[in-house]
């Protein structure tokens, strides 16, 4: 066990998947001579030079189309895209290249690519540099979604998207980058897919992702004091999710919440809401909350900003009305 | 079914023999699909190249295997020059379960990646980058391979072209971007939506530009030749064709925006024609060229009758297939 | 009364419109001399001009851009995009320009723009060609979305959303733009967020919009011979969406399906189904079922696609199901 | 607060005092908000223009009223320069109720629809097609007015520049492309990043390009008169500026990446220092130059008092305010 970071976490796992396979690549702006903007691939220049670590123009669209192209001739491309707010500008290559090629093609290729997305707020960077948008993602057939909290969830479920044969959707939560935490000196890889039970409880379950966990957590031990037993389920794979796991445990609990930072209509947390209600009906003792950022672009200001991401308070305040 | 083997005994004049022998089989295979679209037998909408067979013989005559190639709606001929197995590409537009893409993909992406064809793209301007990765990939893989792009003239207005040629020249990969250039946009002249001329366009990145008559199968292949030369020795180029787009824009446009002259000399500059008169001039027999057709149409006419009698995809395994099966890779 | 169709409703409100007010203006690849790929534009270059009816070059990040810009300095476009699937070019400008804009700026400006999108399958067009990715604009505040099924809510729907003030995204389905239907002499303007209860019944609601509603009403006739009445809601507006209605309808016959065409997993249903789910949790008799496309491309071959797109049968189906 | 008018006494010379009176008030400002970051007053990031003043005070001295614009992520110059109220501009990057856009924006989408800034942009390459669009406005309803798009040179890697470029070349749209060029992005020399020359790209549109000295406020001043004059008469124009960014990428950034000798001769390029010389050569007291100096500061001073008493924004109120209220328009 050595104590890291989430940052390096996805660092160390660039770096060994790199090691381990060749035909692993990096692709993104200012990546390489600087790190990147985040830190999270400094050092790997230097480590795998220029052929492997490239800095790309500004300009993301053939950047992902790229990816696309060189992940059907043979390479692994992991992509970053600064900010999941620019992906904005890749939608085609990721939606309409990479998520149907292999489909398309009748099985003949597979689309071994990894694009990685900083998501969510806290940095007060405003309406364009904030955003949450894994949803449109989790959509899109052929696309697979993963969301690390951890720190040794950053590392095994990126090695597990650069080994996985289809495109990956990465998405890292900025406000973790800098978060400490351990990672075993032999990592292992994450099973694509399985979510965590991040606590166990037995009066309701919160299902949530990413940066909120943390609030989740945080809930769950305040609402100790008021006698509630709260068990947290970490998805960690959005598309495909772990409905067994959230069905077994609102199965036990008969009440569920679910939590995310991303905008609530319209959001992750309506498919789980809705596949809870539809195949968990005759276990709910209650509506299934749900928690998710209020109906507005992320606002700048930090008056403004602290009260659009949901915490903890917001969470208790759902899971106790499932409770009343 | 097997194609027929190029004629060596005819020494020097094989190229031009296989380049005619390829067009023929295009053309072939367009116009068996003109009728089949006609007649209700082909779902949605194909874009034909008759008239343009040239460009797609002429560019894939001077690939190597290994080389890899994406391409656009306007794609049939380029995968048919590239040698794509004719009878999957029928049953592929026909819908059916022995279709090179099992009848998920139609015209529009027809693939093979066992020849390097990284599909037909429904997205105008999206054959760029994905061949960009391509190249990208035999770069770092060291291949020593080409990746070529084919693109309209049209397509030149996406902003993917040009962040495809700036990435190309940065890193001085081995991409060859071929504009198939037939003056036409859908329904409107591509005079009326891009005021770039591509030959500054490439210039802007210090890219190389060659310009051929893409309406001549030997003129396009030697063009295309010095063009893939070009790009395994020393980077990006690009490639103009000027052709000719006989048909409308898919089966089925009237081309009532056309105007009756332009109709009317079209036939003039068929690459067909032209390549049939000079194998005449150098003493093929008529005989022996009208058996080259008459081979092509007989190999498609066994395809479409193979496409009819093949069954329906199965929706179930299809649906099962949208991911890689673990343990495939 | 006056006899149309789909696509010459849509034609009749954009021609209203501009003649009504000449800040309305259209761009799009080949909407004027052609009269756009589904004639939705036909004629409006004579009667508008090239000055209001603009042919674009095949740029579409660069059109909605100029749309934004354009509606920020005194006009009001309506954008074609060809087919849905090509939005995926110009989601930057829809989402991070046109959406945020009058929030970003204080609320000094507002950006009345439409972007047209046809949607949908059944023409055998392929994956690249068929998609339904409405939910995508549902989740960004600041969009508003429409999708009409009637000839009438074709112009009713697009008239209220070129005067509306801010940004719309106008789903239009491209298997019904040959669809015949009454139109009044003088139709008037929908009411954005209202939902109309196309069929009346008492035993299920079943929630739909766009294509899909016509076969909702098929498997409502076809359930009066299994004794079941069912209410059929067309929600015409997504983005906001008629909660009201739903939820009464749903107080009044206690069970719910949510049916459309895009495919359900994160689809417009899942939204709609957890907040029945949760508003609704004390009216509900069975869970709330779900009916959408199965989470693939949309397949090429007729054989393939005519079982991807949900048709009565699945709807029949759910609505039994939620009856035994 | 009030900014000090125009010495109109100076006649002649008043231009350039303008120039140098707006090149002072920017470097005030982001003097200031240099400090502020620093010392937590302001949240996220701010991208300073400190060493370009001159692009921003040259460009907008040319722009008449009516006249739009949009710039980018780096844009505190740009909108200073065209004339923002600096009390809305301070309260809006450090969070403020009364910021310019109610604290919703920060530094990168400072926007006043009154004085035509349709906004700083998060996005790069984004301010293009936004100004394109305000041109199309501007011919469509023959307002008589241009578009003003900054961008930057790394900007030119994204293919939303490429694409306007074509179409205001197309339609001949009033629409003044201004490169700031400072030869980086980001971390990065775009040398490494871009290999078009712009001047190139333009001419394959057959647009006007215009290159100047943006570290010379009175040579930018009337190089971007001649390209705003260009635009209003005959369409697209092109102004490459060529310039120097003092401060990192963002504030906080420590430029490791920099060599030396760049850091150390960078303060010899200093539009401010350049145009006091010229003032003095022509006899303008150094004690008035002081002066205008002393008035900037003071003013800017006056907006940090004003902003730091300045209450936070309402949340519910902001909930409120994402569509437009009825009835509003
Ligand atoms: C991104 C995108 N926009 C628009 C279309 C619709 N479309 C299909 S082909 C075409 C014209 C292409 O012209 P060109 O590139 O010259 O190719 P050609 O048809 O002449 O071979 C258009 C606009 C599309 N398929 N993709
Ligand atoms: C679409 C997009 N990609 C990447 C970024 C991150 N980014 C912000 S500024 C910048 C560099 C821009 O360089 P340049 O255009 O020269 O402007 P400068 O900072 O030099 O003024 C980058 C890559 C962004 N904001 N938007
Ligand atoms: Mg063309
Ligand atoms: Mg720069």
């Amino acid at each position: 066990m050595a104590d890291s970071r989430y940052v390096r976490a996805i660092n160390k796992a660039l770096s060994d998947a790199m090691a381990a396979d060749e035909s692993v690549i990096l692709m993104g702006e200012d990546i390489a001579d600087a790190g990147g903007s985040f830190k999270a691939t400094r050092g790997l220049l230097e480590q795998f030079g220029p052929m492997r670590v490239r800095d790309t123009p500004i300009s993301e669209n053939a950047i992902v189309g790229a990816a696309v192209g060189a992940a059907l001739s043979g390479l692994k491309p992991v992509v970053e895209i600064m900010f999941m707010d620019f992906v904005t500008l890749a939608m085609d290559a990721l939606v309409n290249q990479a998520a149907k090629s292999r489909f398309m093609f009748g099985g003949q290729a597979s689309v071994p690519m990894v694009v990685r997305l900083p998501h969510g707020g806290g940095l007060n960077a405003g309406p364009q540099h904030s955003q949450c948008l894994e949803a449109w993602f989790a959509h899109i057939p052929g696309l697979k979604v993963l969301c690390p909290a951890t720190v040794e969830d950053a590392y095994s479920l990126l090695r597990a998207a650069i080994d996985d044969p289809d495109p990956v959707v990465f998405v890292e939560n900025k406000a973790l980058y800098a978060m400490a935490g351990d990672l075993p000196d032999q990592p292992g890889k994450a099973m694509i897919g399985q979510a965590r039970v991040a606590r166990e409880g037995s009066d309701v379950t919160v299902v949530t992702y990413g940066a909120t966990l943390f609030s989740c957590l945080k809930a769950a031990d305040e609402l100790v004091g008021h006698g509630i037993s709260t068990e947290v389920i970490d998805l960690r794979s959005l598309q495909p999710w772990d409905k067994e796991t959230v069905l077994a445990s609102v199965a036990k609990t008969h009440r569920a919440v679910v939590a995310h930072e991303a905008v609530r209509s319209f959001g992750i947390g309506a498919e789980i809401a809705a596949v809870i209600g539809e195949e968990g009906f005759d276990d709910l003792d209650a509506p299934v909350g749900r928690v998710g950022a209020p109906f507005m672009p992320v606002p700048f200001a930090r008056s403004l900003e602290s009260r659009f991401i949901p915490d903890a308070a917001a969470i208790r305040t759902a899971v106790q009305a499932c409770l009343v | 079914m097997k194609r027929p083997a190029a004629d060596k005994h005819i020494g020097g004049n094989s190229r031009l023999l296989d380049l005619h022998r390829t067009m023929l089989l295009v053309r072939a295979a367009e116009t068996a699909l003109s009728k089949l679209f006609a007649d209700g037998e082909i779902p949605g909408f194909i874009h034909l190249s008759l008239g343009q067979e040239a460009v797609a013989a002429g560019v894939c005559s001077a690939l190597a295997a290994g080389d890899t190639m994406a391409t656009t709606h306007r794609g049939h001929g380029h995968v048919i020059a590239r040698g794509i197995d004719l009878d999957g590409f029928f049953k592929e537009l026909m819908g059916r379960e022995g279709g090179q893409c099992k009848g998920r993909s139609g015209s529009m992406h027809v693939a093979d990646m066992n020849l390097g064809i990284l599909g037909a793209n429904g997205i105008v301007g999206a054959s760029v980058p994905l061949a960009l990765g391509s190249a990208l990939a035999h770069q770092t893989r060291q291949t020593g391979h080409v990746a070529v792009a084919f693109f309209g003239d049209g397509a030149m207005a996406e902003g993917a072209l040009y962040e495809a040629l700036n990435m190309a020249a940065l890193w001085s990969l081995p991409l060859v971007s071929v504009c198939e250039n037939n003056g036409w946009s859908e329904f409107s002249p591509t005079a009326r939506q891009f005021k770039g001329r591509l030959v500054d366009l490439a210039g802007a990145f210090g890219i190389r530009h060659i310009l051929a008559d893409g309406n001549d199968a030997e003129v396009t292949a030697e063009a295309a030749q010095e063009a893939v030369d070009h790009a395994r020795a020393a980077g990006p180029v690009v490639l103009e064709c000027i052709t000719t787009r006989w048909r409308g824009h898919f089966e089925g446009d009237p081309q009532k925006y056309r105007d009756a002259d332009e109709m009317a000399t079209m036939a003039a500059g068929d690459p067909i024609g032209r390549s049939r008169a000079r194998l005449a001039e150098i003493g093929i027999a008529a005989s022996h060229l009208d058996m080259m057709a008459a081979e092509a149409e007989a190999l498609v006419t066994g395809c479409v009758d193979a496409s009819r009698a093949d069954p329906l995809p199965d929706f179930d395994a299809t649906l099962a297939d949208v991911y890689t099966p673990l343990g495939a890779h």
